[in-house]
């Protein structure tokens, strides 16, 4: 049970938050432009290293904001 | 209501059967040569099934196989060993089904009595719309020559007495799929058996040796470079399962792949007293009683990204509860043993299985929950795809493209858990 | 005669009854079912898993491997009998190894969850410490022992501390810590896990008196957590070591100490470490004869030799237990010198015992440390790199350095969190020294007889050979070939034994080389039942009503399950099964009246300046220009083009919408809703509230529906004229209930939607009710609303799409805008997604038209060849027998499926074909005609 | 930002209130039998009214002004009085609690006023009211927050999960006495599960 730091609400259980994935991966300004293969990138491509990942939770079942940090998905633990 | 062992007066309980020892001969541990013809990176099942077939089927035989830990310890180590093709896709369908016709062929092929046994698998139903999808996924089967079927509530019953199939449940039992042909095999053995021997036909088998990278030459793949120095290869398959996305990203190349944790976890052993594999996508567990007596349950993933082969407790709890709802006989068993692998999920929850942008390099990845079951029929296409440069018809499909043209294998609809 | 007359900490005023393998066993308030055993002289328990040879109980601890009990009076499928406490009516039979699940269990297991500043895991001197100091300032403590009594080891021996005999000290610091208000202090409580981010699963067990709950599973968050878990000892694989009669030195010493219980007269003790030596001197402060002790090293501390001396026990040096004899009971041991390598040379000793007290050494218990291990040469066991643990968790075992190290690091976990201390002055320690050096001694190959490392799984060493020579290196290998270290003890007493053994095999110094097998959560067994808590039955997961459940239920509704909520699905009537109920239901909607409650619908407030412009790119159609007063169909699809969810949503002012969505999707449309507006829209003014709960709905269907409406809402003008198609309006119904009322259809017939607040759900749901009662209002459920929505061929996400289809694929291009870009539409030109031939929704007409296809039949070409593969074009998504059509109809994804109007396709049905015709989708009054009804009677 | 006339549906005439049921309307006995053998007070207190608000913070003072009600200007904090009070449900999201019917009044102002937006959702949830000595112990084995009174004091509110259903926790007290806002459908649930917590 990952302990999550909600910038609102402040540290919460995991179970009161829902998983987005890596931050940072802007909605393309005009997908119509995009080649197949650019468009695919956003649809299907996230970064997924060890270590250091920067990603996004919404916590679901309080505030309901969603919010970036940087996870260490080796160990867990949260950037401060 | 409770059934009294007759021996009860006297309590000497009979001795459990040992399983049969294993071969007092295995695989023979290599240590790296300068170059091979071909280099296969992860020695889990599907790796050491593609250095079997790479061997046995295309004669190529000066194949290295490099594990970065021991072997057969990553997911191969970890999965609840369920083995069944009762998939919705004819993909899906012509690819499993070819391993489960691979799974009972090697025994003997393999002679190796790797514990086999296809003791049926149920895949619960819980609502009126699973209803529906199991449905057409028996009907597909039929259709694919799988040997599925839908069943009701009372031949569930029938052939899982210790279901609580009443309908006062919370997600009563409407019925579901059955699939005969089905069932599990002992994974550390399956390993070893492939290992013994590939490594009899040539192969090297090379502990403790990590890939970190690629040589290359321009956009060809030549060789990797490992923790004891590079190696030079003709070929490269990956068959890194969690850890693929880390080696192609060295080449700039981001594969569709994300690494989350998936846990299991075993009981005591008892006394046998589940007959089949029962899963429920619904109500979220999967459980079946493995030969020594241990109860093997799982559930889903955890929701994010983790390389801790550790997972959150929380998942424990509540595929707990679920294994409950459907085993009220299992109420004071006990979890001796939690644990999790790394599995690589692809978004379209099927694997990829094919030739790269990187002349030399091929991947076998995105297994996810369910790469088990295939290893035979995987490291056989995958070994296809290798020695020939193309894909087998059966990974044809299965190419990392298919998420540019949108031509997607979504099992995710008819399997949300997909093991 | 085995219970001594004086000592232990058992109440002897007291006597308890119970059977064990039918034979009945007395005992003592504070007997375990191992201690109770042993003082009846019963120390044989069932034979061995696989080998069958006779065990007897060897340790005094949860990882006991031989003495596995099954539980009958209040079952439990096995658990070692070391931790069942005596209890009257306890029954219980002997087990080899192999539980038995009993279908009449199940027990009440309560969960709690608590938050903490330090929690201190264990509570011997160590723990105890901890705990003293580090809630010393304030910060909320938790300390949890495994044990009925607060001590650890200090309940076992003669250490003093502070003046006081060592049980003493311990109940000082207890009524310390129990008068703190912040403390809490668990017994009978083990810590199983020890997670991420301070997250520790404890499991507490009742006392018997105390029940229920049987069990209580704690979910600690602590912001520091001290381990003083203590050390375990270990065995020496010599042959013979598993005949009943050997047990630990360190339990025969807790038998001896806390239970006053002496399980035989002459006891032979071997070691390779100083601690045994103290079992000796009691055994022989107890009455018992000691014969001779044989030590490893060949030069122990002089201090402990002269000791044995002066209580009279010979000691021999250089010298270890090469075997045993013995029929059911070990009668003698055999004892040789050994070589560096354990190898005996020179004669062997027999010497008669009914006792043989093993000492191979104490490993840390680190289990719960979560960082890395480190070998430690001097008491050859792992201990945790650096200060992750305190105690003999550590390695350290003396208790002045138990006691050192526990104050400290309670009061460095105290300071971490905000509560700064110092740590307390150590009290004046009257105790043995820390124990020197040991002689790491895994293999005593002996003369002859198996010598046995897993007691629990019978591996032998000869079994850790076989894996040697298989080619076998690696610990995980080894243990998974010869199951060493699986059991439900998961090896407690045999892991590092078992690498010991690998070391001596491979012909490698140490284990410190090969390192450990990797240790795995629960730290105990853990029923299933604990861990599932109360999430079981009713409350397995939530049930959601609507306000008009109950008469629902009254009325005779069979419920369907969609996502949580509880659906009427039909209702039935005396002597009408399924089939006829839904004829009927239909045919009232089609020529009369019905109604329905679609509270369950999803609704959400989307409310601000750019909420136009927000639902136009969520939607595939355009909602910026809905004039206010109007309702629209809208569909949505995730990014990749697939749909995701459809309703209706109403402009109730310029910048207020009130959207629906399908019942299945209500959390998860608002979750996407949010994630666009909160991460990709920020700069958009909407706001969304979900009030699918604020409002009961009502929908009322069939020509007669305009009549009811009529007579419910009497100031509103429900003609045609007045009341527009896809228009909601206000109003008032006739008992006062303020209303929204819609005049949408998803039956193609006249159609009205009541929304009231759900308060109001069941007053109006009764108010129409009572007005259709002369025109035959009939209730129908959601089989019913799926057969007419079917008959109009509009779709049920989810039924007749699964998540790979577009909503140009189901024939309705018609919302999907060219105008604007949505959500998803780039996704509509990729090569695949664009192909012409996909599947498509079509309709289809048995040939036979009283032939129901099943749903999820699968279709192909009439003259497809039958051997499998066969080649598959789609599926049928629903299908039913229809009143209005008088006839059975079904809807399908079909490939290609537009371009096969007309085309006969078969669905094999077992080894029968249905032969079915391919239709356009809408079956029934394509032209629309109905949906105005007719005027109000 | 209008208001469709004649009547916002929602709402509550002094005529009509007979005819509302709140979701444990019919459990009311059951739980005051609960409260009696148990020692903790468990009922439910029907028909509070609520409002959802989104504002921005400039326009918050406004707010206050225009409607009369303090705003706290932290998340999971109350500003008022149990029978008038404002939760912090998050940075930009408020609830207002006040007596039954005076919704519409308070969601007519604040649109005055230029919230971002304000909805009625007084039949959304329903509150139960969990109370006495033991409370914290009942509500301690269903949610995993810190309701230490160092962590969670009166005054305080939260959004949690209870159990398996998302709630608003409000401790009103110093003393362990909660509200728990809950929405309809889950109400059941929610006293089930109490139910089920209370000491025995
Ligand atoms: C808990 C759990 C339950 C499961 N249950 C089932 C089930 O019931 N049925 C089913 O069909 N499937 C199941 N699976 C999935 C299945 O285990 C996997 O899909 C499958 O094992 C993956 O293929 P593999 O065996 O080759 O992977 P792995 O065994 O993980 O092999 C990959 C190997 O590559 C090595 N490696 C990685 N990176 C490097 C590197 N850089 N250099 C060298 N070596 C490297 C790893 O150490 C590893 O040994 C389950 C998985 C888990 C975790
Ligand atoms: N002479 C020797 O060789 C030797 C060796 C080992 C220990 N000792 C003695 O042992 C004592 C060590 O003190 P200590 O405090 O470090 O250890 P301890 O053994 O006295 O106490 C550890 C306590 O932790 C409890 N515990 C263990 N795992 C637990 C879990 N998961 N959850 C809850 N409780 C758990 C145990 O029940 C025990 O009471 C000293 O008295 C020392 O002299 C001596
Ligand atoms: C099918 C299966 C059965 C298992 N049975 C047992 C068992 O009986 N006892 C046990 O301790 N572990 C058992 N395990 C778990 C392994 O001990 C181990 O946890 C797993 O291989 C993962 O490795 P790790 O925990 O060392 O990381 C089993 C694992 C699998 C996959
Ligand atoms: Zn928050």
């Amino acid at each position: 049970m990952l302990l999550i730091p909600c910038p609102w609400c402040g540290n919460r259980d995991e179970v009161e938050f829902r998983y987005g994935g890596q931050a940072q991966v802007p909605y393309p300004a005009d997908p119509a432009a995009l080649d197949d293969a650019a468009w695919a990138d956003y649809l299907f491509v996230r970064a997924n290293q060890r270590g250091g990942y920067a990603e996004r939770w919404v916590h679901a079942d309080g505030c309901r904001r969603w919010f970036d940090v940087v996870r260490d998905t080796v160990t867990n633990e949260f950037a401060p | 209501m409770r059934s009294r062992p007759s021996r009860a007066s006297r309590g000497i309980a009979p001795r459990a059967e040992r399983l049969p020892d294993p071969p007092a001969r295995l695989w023979r541990s290599a240590e790296p040569e300068r170059s091979y013809d071909v280099v296969i990176v992860g020695a889990g099942g599907h790796g050491l099934a593609t250095a079997y077939y790479l061997a046995a089927e295309h004669g190529i035989r000066d194949v290295a196989v490099l594990e970065r830990g021991w072997l057969a310890g990553g997911n191969m180590a970890r999965n609840t060993t369920i083995i069944r093709s009762n998939y919705l896709l004819d993909e899906s369908a012509a690819l499993y089904g070819h391993a489960l016709d691979l799974w009972e062929r090697w025994p003997a092929e393999l002679d190796y009595d790797f514990l086999l046994s296809q003791r049926g698998v149920l895949n619960l139903v819980h609502t009126e719309q699973e209803v529906r999808d199991a449905r057409r996924r028996a009907f597909a089967n039929g259709l694919n020559g799988i040997d599925a079927e839908f069943v009701g509530p009372d031949e569930v019953a029938a052939l899982c007495p210790i279901l609580d199939v009443s309908p006062d449940r919370r997600y009563r039992v409407l019925g579901a799929t059955w699939q005969a042909r089905a069932g599990i095999a002992k994974h550390d053995h399956v390993a070893w058996a492939l290992a013994t021997r590939a490594s009899e036909l040539g192969v090297d088998l090379i502990e403790r040796c990590e890939v970190t990278g690629f040589v290359t030459d321009g956009e060809r793949v030549t060789g990797v470079r490992t923790s004891r120095g590079d190696i030079a290869a003709g070929r490269v398959g990956l068959a890194a399962a969690g850890r693929t996305s880390e080696l192609t990203d060295t080449l700039g190349w981001r594969i569709p792949l994300q690494s989350h944790p998936l846990q299991a976890l075993v009981s005591e052993l008892l006394e046998p007293v589940h007959p089949c594999v029962v899963m429920s996508n619904h109500v979220h567990v999967y459980c079946s009683q493995a030969h020594k007596g241990e109860l093997v349950l799982g559930a889903g993933i955890d929701s994010y990204n983790g390389y801790g082969q550790r997972g959150s407790v929380q998942v424990i709890e509540r595929q707990l509860a679920a294994a409950l709802e459907l085993f009220p006989i299992f109420a004071r068993a006990h979890v001796i043993r939690t644990w999790a692998g790394v599995v690589d999920v692809t978004p379209d929850a099927s694997p990829i299985i094919g030739p790269t942008p990187f002349e030399g390099l091929y991947v076998n990845c995105g297994w996810g929950t369910g790469g088990f079951k295939a290893t035979p029929a995987a490291g056989r296409v995958f070994a296809h795809t290798v020695a020939t440069g193309s894909p087998h018809p059966l990974n044809e499909p299965y190419g990392w493209e298919r998420f540019r043209t949108g031509a997607l294998i979504d099992e995710h609809g008819a399997a949300a858990v997909a093991h | 005669m085995t219970r001594l007359p004086s000592g232990g900490r058992v109440d002897r005023g007291r006597t308890v009854e119970c059977v064990v393998d039918g034979v009945p066993l007395r005992g003592h308030p504070g007997d375990t079912l191992a201690s109770a055993l042993l003082a009846a002289g019963r120390l044989e328990v069932a034979p061995s898993v696989y080998l069958g040879r006779p065990r007897g109980v060897l340790t005094a601890d949860p990882g006991e491997p031989n003495a596995l009990v099954q539980v009958l009076d209040d079952p439990e499928p096995m658990v070692p009998a070391t931790e069942v406490e005596l209890r009257d009516g306890l029954a219980a039979l002997s087990l080899s190894g192999v539980g038995r699940a009993d279908p009449g269990g199940a027990a009440r297991c309560e969960k709690r969850y608590r938050h903490a500043d330090v929690v201190v895991i264990g509570a011997g001197p160590a723990g105890i410490a901890a705990a003293l100091a580090a809630g010393r300032g304030g910060a909320r403590v938790f300390l949890v022992e495994r044990h009925r009594e607060l001590g650890g080891a200090l309940l076992d021996g003669d250490e003093r501390i502070d003046g006081l005999p060592g049980a003493d000290w311990v109940a000082r610091a207890a009524r310390e810590l129990a008068a703190r208000p912040e403390t809490r202090v668990l017994t009978r409580a083990t810590v199983a896990g020890h997670y991420d981010h301070g997250y520790l699963l404890v499991a507490e067990h009742s006392a018997p008196e105390q029940r229920p709950p049987w069990q209580r599973l704690w979910h600690l968050r602590a912001q520091r957590v001290v381990v003083a878990t203590g050390a375990r000892e270990r065995p020496i694989a010599f042959p013979g070591n598993d005949r009943p009669g050997v047990l630990l030195a360190g339990a025969l010493r807790r038998y001896l100490r806390r239970f006053a219980v002496l399980p035989g007269e002459r006891a032979v003790v071997g070691t390779n470490g100083d601690s045994a030596y103290a079992t000796a001197l009691d055994l022989v402060a107890a009455g018992a004869s000691v014969p001779l002790l044989v030590d490893a090293r060949p030069e122990p501390p002089a201090a402990l030799l002269a000791r044995a001396r002066a209580a009279g026990v010979p000691v021999r040096t250089g010298a270890a237990v090469i075997g045993t004899s013995g029929e059911r009971r070990v009668s003698a041991a055999r004892v040789a010198a050994i070589d560096d390598q354990g190898r005996p040379v020179g004669p062997v000793d027999v010497v008669e015992c009914d006792l043989v007290a093993v000492g191979g050494g104490w490993n840390p218990a680190v289990e719960l440390t979560r960082g890395p291990l480190v070998w430690d040469d001097t008491i050859s066991a792992f201990v945790p790199e650096g200060d992750a643990a305190v105690g003999a968790a550590r390695g350290s075992f003396g208790v002045r350095d138990c006691l050192a190290q526990g104050f400290e690091a309670g009061a460095a976990a105290s300071t971490a969190t905000g509560f700064p201390v110092a740590a307390p002055p150590i009290p004046p320690v009257d105790a043995d020294p820390e124990p020197s050096r040991v002689r790491p001694l895994w293999i005593v190959q002996g003369d002859e007889g198996s010598s046995f490392v897993d007691l629990q799984r019978d591996v032998t060493v000869a079994d850790v050979r076989r894996a040697v020579d298989a080619g076998l290196r690696s610990p995980e290998h080894v243990k998974r070939y010869t199951t060493l270290g699986t059991g439900s003890d998961q090896g407690a007493t045999s892991n590092v034994l078992g690498l010991g053994v690998l070391a001596t095999l491979l012909g490698i110094g140490s284990p410190g080389a090969l390192g450990t097998t990797a240790a795995r959560p629960p730290a105990r067994p853990m029923r299933f039942e604990l861990l599932a808590g109360r999430d079981r039955g009713a409350l397995h997961d939530p049930v959601r009503t609507t306000p008009m459940h109950d008469w629902h239920v009254r009325a005779g509704a069979v419920f369907e399950d969609v996502g949580q909520w509880k659906r009427a699905r039909h209702y039935l009537r005396p002597g009408e099964d399924m089939a006829a109920a839904v004829l009927r239901e239909c045919a009232a909607a089609r020529t009369g009246v019905a109604m329905m409650d679609a509270t369950t619908l999803g609704k959400i407030d989307v409310i601000g300046p750019d909420a136009g412009e927000f639902l136009n790119r969520v939607y595939t159609n355009g909602f910026a220009k809905l004039a206010v007063g109007k309702a629209r169909y809208g569909m949505m699809c995730t990014a990749d083009g697939m749909v995701f969810d459809d309703g209706v949503t109403m402009r109730l002012a310029p910048e207020h919408y009130l959207m629906s969505t399908t019942t299945g999707n209500a959390a998860a449309v608002l979750d996407w809703l949010e994630e666009w507006l909160q991460t990709e829209w920020p700069q958009l003014s909407v706001h969304c509230t979900s009030v699918t709960e604020q409002w009961a709905t009502i929908a009322v269907a069939g020509p007669d529906s305009r009549a009811v409406l009529a007579r419910v809402a009497p100031g509103l003008d429900v003609s045609a004229a007045g009341f527009g198609f896809m228009e909601f309006r206000n109003a008032v119904l006739r008992n006062g209930i303020p209303a929204r009322i819609s005049r949408i259809s998803f039956s193609g017939e006249l159609a009205f939607e009541i929304n009231v607040a759900s308060w109001y759900g069941q007053a109006a749901w009764d108010a129409v009710f009572a007005d259709g009662a002369d025109l035959g209002i009939t209730p129908y459920g959601t089989e019913a609303m799926h057969v007419l929505r079917a008959e109009k061929g509009f779709v049920i996400v989810g039924q007749d799409t699964d998540g790979t289809v577009t909503p140009l694929d189901l024939g309705m291009d018609w919302v999907v805008s060219k105008r604007k870009s949505f959500i998803g539409d780039r996704s509509f030109t990729r090569p695949d997604t664009a192909r012409s031939d996909r599947k498509q929704l079509v309709g289809l007409l048995p040939v036979d038209r009283d032939a129901l296809l099943p749903e999820g039949a699968q279709l192909v070409e009439s003259d497809a060849p039958r051997t499998p593969p066969v080649p598959m074009l789609g599926h049928v998504t629903s299908s039913y027998r229809s009143a209005a059509l008088g006839r059975t109809f079904a809807l399908a994804l079909v490939r290609d499926g537009r371009r096969r109007v007309g085309e006969v396709l078969h669905a094999p049905i077992g080894d029968a074909d249905l032969a079915v015709e391919v239709t356009d989708p809408v079956f029934y009054d394509p032209e629309g005609a109905r949906r105005d009804g007719h005027q109000p009677r | 930002m209008t208001v469709t006339s004649p009547a916002e549906p929602g709402t509550t005439g002094a005529a009509t209130a007979d005819l509302r049921r709140s979701p444990l309307a019919a459990r009311a006995a059951e739980l005051a039998e609960h409260t009696a053998r148990s020692g903790v007070l468990l009922a439910e207190e029907p028909f509070l009214a609520q409002v959802n608000l989104r504002a921005a913070p400039d326009v918050l003072d406004r707010l206050e002004a225009a409607v009369g009600i303090p705003v706290p200007r932290g998340v999971n904090e109350v500003r008022g009085t149990p029978e008038r009070a404002v939760l912090g449900l998050g940075p930009d999201e408020w609830l207002i609690i006040a007596p039954d019917g005076a919704a519409d009044g308070i969601v007519g102002g604040l649109v005055a006023a230029g919230a971002g937006s304000a909805v009625d959702v007084s039949a959304n949830r329903t509150t139960v009211r969990l109370a006495g000595p033991r409370a914290r112990d009942v509500l301690e084995q269903v949610c995993s927050l810190d309701l230490h009174p160092r962590a969670f004091a009166a005054g305080s509110c939260a959004q949690t999960l209870v159990g398996r259903t998302q709630a608003v926790l409000w401790q009103l007290t110093p003393e362990p006495g909660y509200r728990l806002l809950v929405r309809g459908s889950f109400a059941g649930y929610l006293a089930d599960l109490l139910i089920d917590a209370l000491p025995r």
